[in-house]
């Protein structure tokens, strides 16, 4: 009965392209059974992993795949860009802070909405966000 | 995908059909900015039940809105904001405490008339 | 270019008519803190139609303004902030949230009044 | 059709001068058809780097332009001093910090009300603000 794991990828380069990766998102969790509730917050912290691509690298890719794991089952998106990195990774997870003029809420708020949430980021090479959303047990 | 608004005596109503994107939105805020003052409204009303996600670009174009209004002496309402969207604003720590909701858009009109009455209306009946 | 001060009543009128530089603004608020005192006046209006830019500085004399007049059991109202003119002191970071606004004159003396009833008059008409 | 790209230069020395800037700033976005309110959030800004240049500099000038990327048309506002420079650009960019006695919003506010905003300054030799504020697409 295992299907082969869902998985979309969506290019990230103008405002467009975050309205429809966070619905792509959406989309997969709700094939995967999670509450509505669960499809609001993934959307929404996908809307500003992909923004702050579109805002600081210009252009990269989400992608949101279905995932197993100790026998839950889960959506992970996965936000990357080849961008000017984040300096100060956590001084960017905390709440306010922006360079951007934004709210500064993005990073943050991301990592409230979902279950996991983890940045890698080198100045100069690029960002990774890895997030996840656990469908209840 | 433009969002229309409706002229309703002094009041102008915002009703966002679709999805957003940042550009739909800055455009969103442009119109209203440009109308409130062409036709000197008394309040606002942008009705968001249709709305996907209410992330911190739309809640800070929305909040901006909000207290340009009040700058006029005018009030904006949000009305239509759905459970879960509600739920994920929460969450992402755009409450928006200082923004006035109403659960609909028959109750955000009765809100605005009812604020109406400090700043607006003068002579009011019976009193 | 000095901003005329009109006394109409117990109420002052500053109608800003053009552009201000910073040392106008001083000159006004030297003005009306001169002449709110001689007139022992209950309130003021500032009308802001014609202003090009609230600027920090700006924003930062009214509420000064609006502070002193509080002070002496009076209220200062701000009126005719013109929608941009919000839209960009909000984006700026000065929505003066403390400071009273109305629409236009006539909707400022009605606030004025309004507000009377608490701070400047005692033993009004009919309460 | 290209007209060369319109330019307009203020020297700034008093709180007149301020006003100058500002007026010509809206007027140049004016013609390259920005609308009502970008023109203010413009003014407003170069308003505040105007009076910086006056409260903290003594004096300098600001150069308003048109200019064109990526297919995008926008105005750029240079504001540029030879003044005493600023120590700590990062607390210079946070709401409410001052040493001068001011709200300590102008810097943080002109990068909220423009698109794109970048300081260059140092100790002793001067301060240069470049601002852009993009055409809708
Ligand atoms: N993909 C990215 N590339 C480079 N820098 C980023 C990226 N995402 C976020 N940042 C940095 O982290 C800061 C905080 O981000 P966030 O919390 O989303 O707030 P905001 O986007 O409102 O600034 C940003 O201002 C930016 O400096
Ligand atoms: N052109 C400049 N030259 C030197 N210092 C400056 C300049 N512009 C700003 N600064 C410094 O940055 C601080 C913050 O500026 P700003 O946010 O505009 O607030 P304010 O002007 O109210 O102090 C100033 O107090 C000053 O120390």
């Amino acid at each position: 009965m295992a299907a082969p794991a869902a998985e979309v990828r969506v290019e990230i380069a103008s405002d467009d392209d975050v309205v429809a990766a966070r619905q792509a998102g959406r989309r997969l969790a709700e094939q995967l059974g999670l509450a509505l509730t669960d499809l609001t917050l993934i959307a929404t912290a996908i809307s500003e992993v992909a923004r702050n691509i579109t805002a600081y690298a210009g252009c990269g890719e989400i992608v949101v795949r279905q995932i197993e794991q100790r026998g839950r089952s889960g959506v992970e998106v996965v936000a990357r860009d080849e961008g000017p990195g984040i300096e100060d990774i956590e001084r960017a997870l905390q709440d306010g802070y922006t360079t951007g003029g934004g709210l500064g809420i993005g990073l943050p708020g991301a990592r409230r909405l979902m279950d996991d949430f983890a940045i890698s980021s080198h100045v100069g090479r690029g960002t990774t966000i890895t997030m996840t959303k656990w469908a209840p047990a | 995908m433009p969002v229309p608004i409706l002229k309703q005596g002094s009041v102008l109503i915002a009703s966002i059909q679709t999805a957003l994107t940042d550009t739909d939105v800055l455009r969103l805020q442009n119109k209203l900015i440009e109308q409130v003052g062409r036709y000197r409204s008394r309040g606002i009303v942008v009705d968001v039940a249709a709305i996907d996600v209410m992330d911190s670009f739309v809640a800070r174009s929305l909040r901006a809105i909000a207290q340009m209004t009040r700058l006029r002496g005018a009030e904006m309402v949000l009305v239509g904001i759905q459970p879960e969207v509600a739920f994920a604003m929460v969450q992402l720590g755009t409450s928006l405490e200082d923004v006035h909701t109403a659960l609909d858009l028959e109750e955000g009109l009765a809100l605005l008339e009812s604020l109406g009455g400090e700043a607006g209306r003068h002579g009011g009946p019976g009193s």
